[in-house]
C-alpha cells in the first residue's frame, strides 16, 4: 500500500494512528485528577510534538543515513520561520504560502550553507555548520533587528500590509488561518471525567508530519537512501564504484533543510512568532539529542525523541512545590514534607536536572535509543508469545529497521 | 594497442622518487600481473591509474582517453573497478544491497536523484544483482550484513561488485593477500572463471608467485619505480634482472 | 588607530588567549588520547572556579553575633555573620586567609579536580571509548547538564562574587615602561598573573608529555593505542590519569578564572562551543595546535571589538569568532595543525 | 452522556468549519471570553524563567507571586492589601472566587516563554498570565496573550518597546522603561558630575540595550554631555576587557554601561578592575553608571558597585507604609528582602485582582477598562497611574547609588533621589506602536 513493503504500511498506519488519536492517547487522566499533571492533550504541545517531529525526521535524513552531524540545523529552523513570518506580514495570514516559501527558502539556504560546509567532513563538517548557525543567530539577534525584530523577535501587527487579505475588521486582530479555518479554533469534548481538545492547527500539522514521515519513509527504502547508506559505511567505495557523493550528501542536507524550513514555517503558522533563540547551538544540539535519543538511522524513533524532550521540557518544567504537596497531600505530614523534598530537586526548576540524568541513562543502557528499548521490550513479549503464536508478533515488534 | 598505456609515469613524494619512467601497456581482454618487491612502486602505480594520486609527468591512457587529473567516480565510470587489498564494501549494509549500488551507478551514472523510486521496484537492476550473486555463488547470503561475512566471502563479494558494473578493466590490488590456501585457490578459479567468462581485462598487483603464475598472461616487474622487465610468463621466470632484483644484487 | 591601541588589543587578545587555550588544551587532550569527545569539559571549567568559592565559603564559615547597634531590613538587631577563622586566628589574620582564598583554592582545587576527573572516566566515560561519537555527546552532555544542575541548586543561578588578594587588586601601567602615555595601557595584576599562570600550566603539560617516560608512553598511545597495548603496557590506567590531568588543567583554569569574572552555573556551557571551535581550528589531535587557535582567536576577537572596525563592519565582533573558524577550516584542511584521520570520519 | 464544548475561533461560513460544526444535540456552552472561571477557583499563569541565568530572579517573583496568592485568598498578613488605596479586595479570593496558580519556566526565551503560556491557557485555563524578566519574553507573551484573549501583566521588562511600538490592549506594565532611567538619572548626574562630560557607551546589542542606550544619550546630551562613542557589545560576551581597554585611551570621563544580567556583573568588574574608577581624565574623577540597576545582580558584581549611580524600579529600604508593609511580609515568611522583580510582580497580581473586583469580571475587556487611567497609591512607587493609552504606569522612579558601607549581603544600594513621576512622564505617541482593541477571546 502506498507503495510501501507490508512491514512498512503497518508502520505507517501506527504513525496515523497516533497522530489521528493523539487528543485522545495524550489525555489518559481525568481532568480533575491529581495525574492530569501529565496530560499533554492539549493543543500547544500536541502541535510541538509533530513539528518537532518533522525536524528531527529530516534531521534524520542527513544524520541517520549520510553519518554527517550536522550541529547547526536549527538555522533553518529559524530561517524558515523569519521567512513564513514575513510571508503572514506582507501577504496574507493565510498559512500556505507562509509554509511554502519557509520550504523554499531554507531549501536555498541549506543549499549555499551544505555546498561549503560538505567541503568538510567528520567534526570539521560539524564546526562548520554550527559556526555558520552561530552567525545567523548572532546576527539575527543583534544588527539584523530591523530584518528579524531581535530580542523582541516578530509577531504580526495590526498595522501590517497583508495586500491578499481584506482590512481587519474594527477590533480583530490577525490571525493564522487556512482559508478561513483558524489554526486556534478548537472542539473541546466532555467525556465523564476526561476532556479532550480537538484542534484545527494540530491536525492540520499532523497531516503534514505524516507526509514528512511518509516521505522519509520512501527516502529510506529508496536507491537514493542507500547511496547516502553507502556513503556513510565507506565513502570511498562509493567512488570507487563510480558514484559522486558530494551531490548525495548535499541532496540530503538540503532535503533536510527543507525538512527544518517546514518545521519553522508550521512553528510560525501554530504560534505566530518568530525569535532568533530559536537559532542558537542549543536548539541545534536539541535535534541531535532528539535524534540520538530515539535512535539514530530508524524511522519512528527521532519523533519519539522529539516528544520524550518537549514533553520533559512543558510537563515536569510545571511541576511546583504545591503541586507536589497536592500528590503527597494523603500522607502524614512528616513523610510528606520529606517526599516533596526528595521529588522537588527533579521538576519545576529542576527539570533540567531530570533531563540530563536520563540522557545519560537511556544512552547508558538503551544504546541504540528509545527505539531500541521498545524493541528489547517487544522481544521479550514475543518470546513469552512465541510458544502459542508465532510470527504474527514478529513483524509488529520491530516496525522501524 | 593495449587498452591501458602508460607512459613515462614519474612521481615522487619530496625527495624520494616512486616511480621512475614507467612504462606499460596493457592488452585487451588480458590477465596482466604487476610483480615487484615490497616498496617497488606498485600500491603508487596503481593508484595513478584510479585518480587517487596524479602523476608528476607521463600519461595515462585508458582506452584512448588520459586518466590524468580526473576524479575517481569518473574513472569507474569509465570502465576502471578496483578491488583493494583489505575488502572495501558497505560493512553496514546488506550482501545484496552491496551488489545493488554498483549496478545502480552502472545504469544511473554518478548521481541521479531518485528519492521516490523503489528498490524493489526497479526490476531490471534487481535482477542482475541477483545474477551477479548467483554467479559468485552467495545468493544464500545476499540478506546478511556485509560486516559479517568470513573474510574470503568479502573478498567474493567486493568482486561481484565490481563485476556487476561489468568493467573493462579490472585492477586488483593483491586479491590473495592474507588469505589460507584454499581461499586462495577458489579465488584464482574464481578470476580465471570471470576471464573465461567474461573477457575482462585485469591488471593484478600480486605477491604470491603461485597466484602470478597460474593466472597471468603477461608479466611487468617492478623495482625501485622502474619496470625492469615486461614479458611472458615463463620467460620471466629465468629473467636474469628479476632474480637480482628479488635476491638482491649480492650474486 | 594608534600604535597604543593595537598594542593593549594584543594584549587583551593574549590575555582572553589563555583562558580560551588552557581549556582547549584540556579538551585537545582527552580527544587526543580517549578518543572522546567530552561535552563536560566546560562543567569542569566550572566546577574548578566553584572550587574557589566553596573554599570562599568554607573559610568564611561564621557564626552569628548580634549587633544592637544596627537594624537589620525587618527592623529588627542586625545579625552579623563573624567568620572562625576570625576567632580561631584573629581578625587580621582571618581576613589576611579569606582575602587569599583564591590562591589557596588552586592548592585545594588540584587534588579535588584530579578525583573528579578520574571517577568520570572510571564511572562513566570508559563505557564509551568504542561507542560512536554521538553516543559520548549525548553522554557528556547529559553529565554537564547534571553537573551544572547540582551547582545550580546548591549556588543558585547568580554569579557569585570573589575577589583576588588585595594585594593583586589594582592594575600595573605597563605602557610607560616603553614610552607610552600613562594610563594607556593599563592592565590589572590578576590578569597578567593569569596570563603567566596560563604559559605555566600549558609549558608544565608540554613538557610533561615530552621528557617523562609516562608522557611518552601517552604520546604513543595517542598515536597508535594498539601497539602500546601490545607492547604490554597498561594505557588504561595512563590514559585514566590522563583525564584526571585534563581535568586538573581545567580546574586550575576555572579557579584562577574566578576573580575575572564572578562565577555561575552556566558558565561551562558559555565556554563549550567556544573551546570546541577552539580546538577543531587548531586541528584535532594537536595540542600545540589548539594551545596556538586559542591565542589566535582571543587576538581576532579582540580586535573585532574596536569601535573603529565596528564602524567598518558592524557585528563583525559578533561572529569573527565563526568567521575565522569557517575560513581556516576551509582553507586548512584540519584545521592549523591536525593529524589526518582523527575525527573526520 | 458526552457534551460537546465549543470554544475557540472558528467562523462560519469556511468550507472546513462548516464540516467540522457542532451537531446539534450536543451542548454549545459558547463563553464571552477565554477561559471563563466556572467553579469556586480562578487559576492564574505565572511565567517566570526557573533555568538559564535569570533563574534567581524568577524564583524571587515567584515567591511574590505565593505572597500575593495567600493575600488574596486572605492568608497572612495581607501585606500591601492593606495600604493599597483601593479597598475594592475582600481577602476572599477574587470575586469570591478561590486564587489558584500554575507556574511555567520561560527558560528566558521567547519560544519556551509562550509554550509555557500557551500550556496555561490551553490545559491549565489560566485566565491571566503575569510574569518574565525581559523583554524579549514580555514582548512575545504579551502578543500570544492578546490573540488568545486573556490579560498579561508584564513582570520585569524595561525595554520602551513593551509599551512603545510593541504595545497591546491586553498587556499591561507596572515596571518603568528605559525613558524613565534616563530621564530620572541626567539630573542626578548632571548635580554630582557636572554639565560637561564625555561619555563613553558600552551598549548591549539588543532591543533594550538599544532603548537603553538611546534614552540615556538623549536626556544627558540634552544637558550639556558629549558622547565620544557607543560601542555595542554581543549578548554572549563574557569577557569585557577588549571593550574596556579602548575607554582607556579614549577621552572620555564617564562610562555608561547599558548592560543587564551577567553582561552587567561582568562588564562592571571589568571595568573596575582595569581602575577605570581611580582615573582622572580631564581634570575629573572617571566615573561608571549603570543606567539599569537590579540588586540581586549587584551582588554578583559584589564590592564594584560602590558608589556607582543607576535606577531602580522599587527598593525595600524605601520608607513609605506600602513598601514597609511588604518588606515585612515577604520578610517574615522567606528570611530576605524582595527584590524589584518580587515587588513589581506582586504589585501586579494584586493590581490585576483589584480590576477584577472593580470591574465585577474576569473578561478581559472589563479588567483592561479597570485598569486603563486607573490612579492608586499605597503600593511602595507614590502616587501611580495606569495609563490608559499605552498601558503603562506613571510613577516615582529611584535613583540609586551603590553603598559604601554595606551593612549587610541585601544593602547594597542606597536612595540618592526619587524622581517624581511628573519628571518621566512623555507623550504615549513617542515610540509609535498600535494598542488595538481589547481581545476577550471566544
Amino acid at each position: 500500500m502506498f507503495g510501501l513493503n507490508k512491514k512498512d504500511t503497518r508502520l505507517m498506519w501506527i504513525v496515523i494512528t497516533m497522530v489521528v488519536f493523539a487528543p485522545f492517547i495524550l489525555n489518559p487522566f481525568p481532568e480533575t485528577s491529581g495525574m492530569a499533571q501529565f496530560n499533554a492533550g492539549y493543543p500547544d504541545l500536541m502541535q510541538r510534538f509533530v513539528i518537532f517531529g518533522i525536524f528531527a525526521i529530516g534531521f534524520n535524513i542527513l544524520f541517520g543515513l549520510t553519518g554527517y552531524l550536522s550541529f547547526g540545523h536549527a538555522a533553518f529552523l529559524g530561517i524558515g520561520s523569519y521567512a513564513a513570518i514575513w510571508m503572514m506580514k506582507l501577504l496574507t495570514m493565510n498559512v500556505i504560502p507562509a509554509i511554502i516559501v519557509s520550504i523554499v527558502v531554507a531549501g536555498l539556504i541549506s543549499l549555499v550553507i551544505g555546498w561549503i560546509s560538505l567541503r568538510r567532513s567528520g567534526i570539521y563538517f560539524s564546526i562548520l555548520t554550527l559556526c555558520f548557525a552561530m552567525m545567523a543567530y548572532a546576527l539575527a539577534y543583534s544588527v539584523l533587528t530591523p530584518i528579524t525584530g531581535g530580542e523582541t523577535g516578530l509577531q504580526p501587527k495590526l498595522n501590517d500590509p497583508r495586500i491578499f487579505d481584506a482590512p481587519l475588521a474594527a477590533g480583530a486582530s490577525p490571525k493564522a488561518n487556512l482559508f478561513g479555518l483558524q489554526m486556534g479554533a478548537t472542539y473541546e469534548l466532555k467525556l465523564g471525567g476526561w476532556l479532550f481538545v480537538i484542534n484545527a492547527g494540530y491536525y492540520i500539522a499532523g497531516l503534514l508530519m505524516l507526509a514528512a514521515f511518509y516521505l522519509s519513509i520512501r527516502i529510506f527504502r529508496s536507491p537514493f537512501g542507500m547511496m547516502l547508506r553507502a556513503v556513510k559505511s565507506n565513502q570511498q567505495r562509493v567512488n570507487y564504484t563510480g558514484l559522486n557523493s558530494k551531490p548525495y550528501t548535499l541532496a540530503a542536507f538540503v532535503i533536510s533543510g527543507m525538512y527544518a524550513g517546514l518545521a519553522g514555517g508550521l512553528l510560525v503558522a501554530m504560534d505566530t512568532q518568530a525569535g532568533a533563540e530559536r537559532m542558537f547551538w542549543t536548539a541545534s544540539g536539541e535535534v541531535v539529542l532528539m535524534t540520538i535519543l530515539g535512535g539514530v538511522g530508524t524511522l519512528i524513533g527521532p519523533v519519539l525523541g522529539a516528544g520524550f524532550i518537549k514533553y520533559m521540557e512543558n510537563i515536569v518544567s510545571k511541576i511546583n512545590s504545591k503541586v507536589l504537596h497536592e500528590w503527597f497531600a494523603f500522607l502524614p505530614d512528616g513523610m510528606e514534607d520529606f517526599l516533596v523534598a526528595v521529588f522537588y530537586p527533579f521538576v519545576g526548576k529542576g527539570w533540567h536536572l531530570t533531563l540530563g540524568l536520563l540522557f545519560m541513562m537511556i544512552v547508558i543502557f538503551l544504546p541504540g535509543g528509545l527505539m531500541e528499548g521498545g524493541q528489547k521490550i517487544a522481544d521479550k513479549f514475543r518470546n513469552k508469545k512465541k510458544n502459542d503464536k508465532d510470527d504474527s508478533a514478529q513483524a509488529a515488534a520491530t516496525p522501524a529497521e | 594497442m593495449g587498452i591501458l598505456e602508460v607512459q613515462n609515469v614519474n612521481k615522487s613524494f619530496g625527495g624520494l622518487k616512486a616511480l621512475q619512467n614507467v612504462n606499460l601497456d596493457i592488452e585487451e581482454g588480458t590477465i596482466h600481473a604487476i610483480i615487484g618487491p615490497n616498496g617497488a612502486g606498485k600500491s603508487t602505480l596503481l593508484n595513478c591509474f584510479v585518480g587517487k594520486l596524479v602523476p608528476d609527468t607521463g600519461t595515462v591512457m585508458f582506452d584512448g582517453k588520459s586518466l590524468l587529473g580526473i576524479k575517481p567516480h569518473e574513472i569507474n565510470q569509465a570502465g576502471v573497478s578496483r578491488v583493494f587489498q583489505t575488502p572495501e564494501i558497505f560493512s553496514d549494509l546488506t550482501v545484496a544491497e552491496n551488489v545493488l549500488i554498483p549496478c545502480f551507478a552502472k545504469r544511473d551514472g554518478a548521481f541521479t536523484l531518485n528519492a521516490l523510486a523503489r528498490v524493489t521496484g526497479e526490476t531490471d537492476v534487481r535482477e542482475k544483482a541477483e545474477q551477479m550473486l548467483i554467479d559468485v555463488n552467495m545468493q544464500d547470503k545476499k540478506d546478511m550484513l556485509a560486516s559479517s561475512l568470513s573474510r574470503g566471502d568479502k573478498r567474493r563479494l567486493e568482486m561481484a561488485m565490481c563485476l556487476s558494473q561489468d568493467p573493462k578493466l579490472l585492477l586488483l590490488d593483491e586479491p590473495t593477500a592474507g588469505m589460507a590456501r584454499a581461499d586462495t585457490n577458489n579465488t584464482i578459479e574464481l578470476l580465471a572463471q570471470i576471464q573465461e567468462r567474461r573477457h575482462i581485462t585485469m591488471a593484478v598487483i600480486e605477491h604470491d608467485m603461485h597466484v602470478v603464475f597460474s593466472l597471468a598472461q603477461k608479466i611487468s616487474v617492478l623495482a625501485q619505480g622502474t619496470v625492469i622487465a615486461e614479458d611472458l610468463p615463463e620467460k620471466i621466470k629465468g629473467h636474469p634482472k628479476v632474480q637480482e632484483a628479488y635476491l638482491g644484487g649480492a650474486h | 588607530m594608534e600604535l597604543s591601541e593595537f598594542i593593549a588589543q594584543i594584549v587583551n587578545g593574549l590575555d582572553k588567549g589563555s583562558a580560551y587555550a588552557l581549556i582547549a588544551l584540556g579538551l585537545s587532550l582527552i580527544f587526543g588520547t580517549l578518543g572522546v569527545v567530552n561535552f563536560a569539559h566546560g562543567a569542569l571549567f566550572m566546577i574548578g572556579a566553584f572550587c574557589a568559592v566553596t573554599l570562599n565559603r568554607i573559610l568564611t564559615w561564621s557564626h552569628v553575633v548580634i549587633d544592637e547597634t544596627k537594624t537589620d531590613f525587618l527592623g529588627n538587631p542586625l545579625k552579623v555573620n563573624v567568620p572562625y577563622v576570625n576567632d580561631w586566628f584573629g581578625v587580621e589574620t582571618g581576613a589576611a586567609i579569606i582575602d587569599w582564598s583564591v590562591p589557596l583554592a588552586i592548592v585545594f582545587s588540584i587534588p579535588v579536580m584530579i578525583l573528579v576527573g578520574i571517577i568520570m572516566e572510571r564511572g562513566l566515560i570508559k563505557h564509551f571509548y568504542k561507542r560512536p561519537h554521538a553516543d559520548q555527546i549525548l553522554v557528556t552532555f547529559g553529565l554537564a547538564i547534571v553537573l551544572q544542575e547540582i551547582i545550580k541548586f546548591f549556588y543558585g543561578a547568580n554569579p557569585i562574587p570573589i575577589g583576588a588578594p588585595a594585594a593583586f587588586a589594582g592594575s600595573f601601567d605597563f605602557g610607560t615602561m616603553f614610552g607610552f602615555d600613562p594610563n594607556t595601557i593599563i592592565y590589572p595584576y590578576w590578569r597578567i598573573i593569569y596570563f603567566f599562570f596560563a604559559a605555566l600550566i600549558i609549558g608544565a603539560v608540554f613538557a610533561f608529555l615530552q621528557f617523562t617516560t609516562f608522557g611518552m608512553v601517552v604520546r604513543a598511545g595517542m598515536a597508535d593505542r594498539e601497539t602500546v597495548g601490545l607492547l604490554g603496557i597498561n594505557i588504561d590506567k595512563r590514559f585514566t590519569l590522563m583525564f584526571g590531568i585534563a581535568a586538573a588543567v581545567a580546574g586550575l583554569a576555572g579557579v584562577m578564572y574566578a576573580p575575572i569574572n564572578a562565577p555561575n552555573y552556566h558558565m561551562g556551557m558559555d565556554f563549550l562551543v567556544l573551546s570546541f571551535v577552539v580546538v577543531v581550528v587548531g586541528g584535532m589531535g594537536s595540542l600545540p595546535g589548539a594551545v596556538a587557535a586559542g591565542f589566535l582567536l582571543g587576538i581576532l576577537e579582540s580586535f573585532a571589538s574596536m569601535d573603529t572596525v565596528l564602524q567598518v563592519i558592524p557585528g563583525i565582533n559578533q561572529v569573527v569568532i565563526y568567521l575565522v573558524a569557517i575560513i581556516v577550516i576551509l582553507t586548512m584542511p584540519r584545521g592549523l595543525m591536525g593529524r589526518k584521520g582523527v575525527m573526520e570520519e | 452522556m458526552s457534551i460537546l464544548t465549543r470554544r475557540g475561533l472558528l467562523k462560519s461560513g469556511a468550507v472546513m468549519g462548516a464540516g467540522m460544526a457542532a451537531p446539534t444535540f450536543f451542548v454549545n456552552q459558547a463563553h464571552a471570553y477565554t477561559n471563563a472561571p466556572t467553579g469556586g477557583s480562578v487559576t492564574l499563569g505565572f511565567n517566570v524563567p526557573q533555568s538559564g541565568p535569570y533563574a534567581d530572579e524568577g524564583a524571587d517573583e515567584l515567591r511574590a507571586y505565593e505572597l500575593a496568592v495567600e493575600h488574596l485568598n486572605g492568608g497572612g498578613d495581607g501585606g500591601m492589601m492593606n495600604t493599597f488605596t483601593s479597598k475594592a479586595l475582600k481577602g476572599n479570593g477574587i470575586l469570591g472566587k478561590k486564587v489558584e496558580y500554575v507556574t511555567g519556566d520561560t527558560q528566558t526565551k521567547a519560544d519556551a516563554a509562550r509554550a509555557s503560556a500557551r500550556s496555561m491557557i490551553e490545559k491549565d485555563r489560566a485566565v491571566m498570565i503575569t510574569g518574565g524578566s525581559s523583554s524579549g519574553v514580555a514582548v512575545a507573551v504579551q502578543a500570544l496573550c492578546q490573540e488568545a484573549g486573556v490579560i498579561f501583566m508584564a513582570g520585569l521588562t524595561h525595554s520602551n518597546d513593551t509599551t512603545g511600538k510593541d504595545k497591546k490592549a491586553n498587556g499591561f506594565r507596572h515596571f518603568f522603561n528605559s525613558y524613565m532611567s534616563g530621564a530620572a538619572l541626567a539630573p542626578i548626574l548632571g548635580a554630582n558630575y557636572g554639565k560637561d562630560r564625555k561619555a563613553y557607551h558600552l551598549t548591549a546589542d539588543y532591543n533594550w540595550g538599544y532603548t537603553t542606550e538611546e534614552a540615556v544619550r538623549t536626556s544627558t546630551e540634552a544637558m550639556g554631555w558629549e558622547t565620544v562613542a557607543a560601542v555595542k557589545t554581543p549578548l554572549t560576551q563574557t569577557d569585557f576587557s577588549s571593550y574596556i581597554t579602548p575607554v582607556l585611551q579614549s577621552d572620555a570621563d564617564v562610562l555608561v554601561l547599558n548592560h543587564y544580567g551577567g553582561n552587567m556583573v561582568n562588564s562592571l568588574t571589568n571595568a573596575v578592575q582595569f581602575g577605570l574608577r581611580d582615573k582622572l581624565v580631564n581634570g575629573k574623577n572617571f566615573e561608571i553608571i549603570v543606567p539599569l540597576y537590579s540588586r540581586l545582580m549587584a551582588k554578583g558584581a559584589g564590592a564594584n558597585v560602590k558608589g556607582i549611580f543607576g535606577s531602580t524600579n522599587w527598593h525595600w529600604s524605601l520608607s513609605d507604609e506600602g513598601s514597609k508593609a511588604f518588606v515585612k511580609s515577604f520578610g517574615e515568611k522567606y528570611g530576605f528582602p524582595p527584590s524589584q522583580a518580587a515587588h513589581t510582580t506582586y504589585v501586579q497580581a494584586i493590581l490585576y485582582a483589584d480590576a477584577c473586583e472593580r470591574a465585577g469580571t474576569f473578561n478581559p475587556c472589563g479588567v483592561a477598562e479597570a485598569l486603563e487611567g486607573f490612579e492608586f497609591d499605597g503600593m511602595g512607587n507614590g502616587p501611580t497611574l495606569y495609563r490608559a493609552e499605552d498601558h503603562q504606569c506613571f510613577k516615582d522612579v529611584l535613583v540609586v547609588k551603590g553603598k559604601e558601607n554595606p551593612t549587610s549581603e541585601f544593602d547594597l544600594l542606597e536612595i540618592v533621589e526619587v524622581t517624581p513621576a511628573a519628571q518621566v512622564t512623555y507623550d504615549a505617541s513617542i515610540f509609535g506602536g498600535e494598542l488595538g482593541a481589547c481581545n476577550p477571546g471566544a
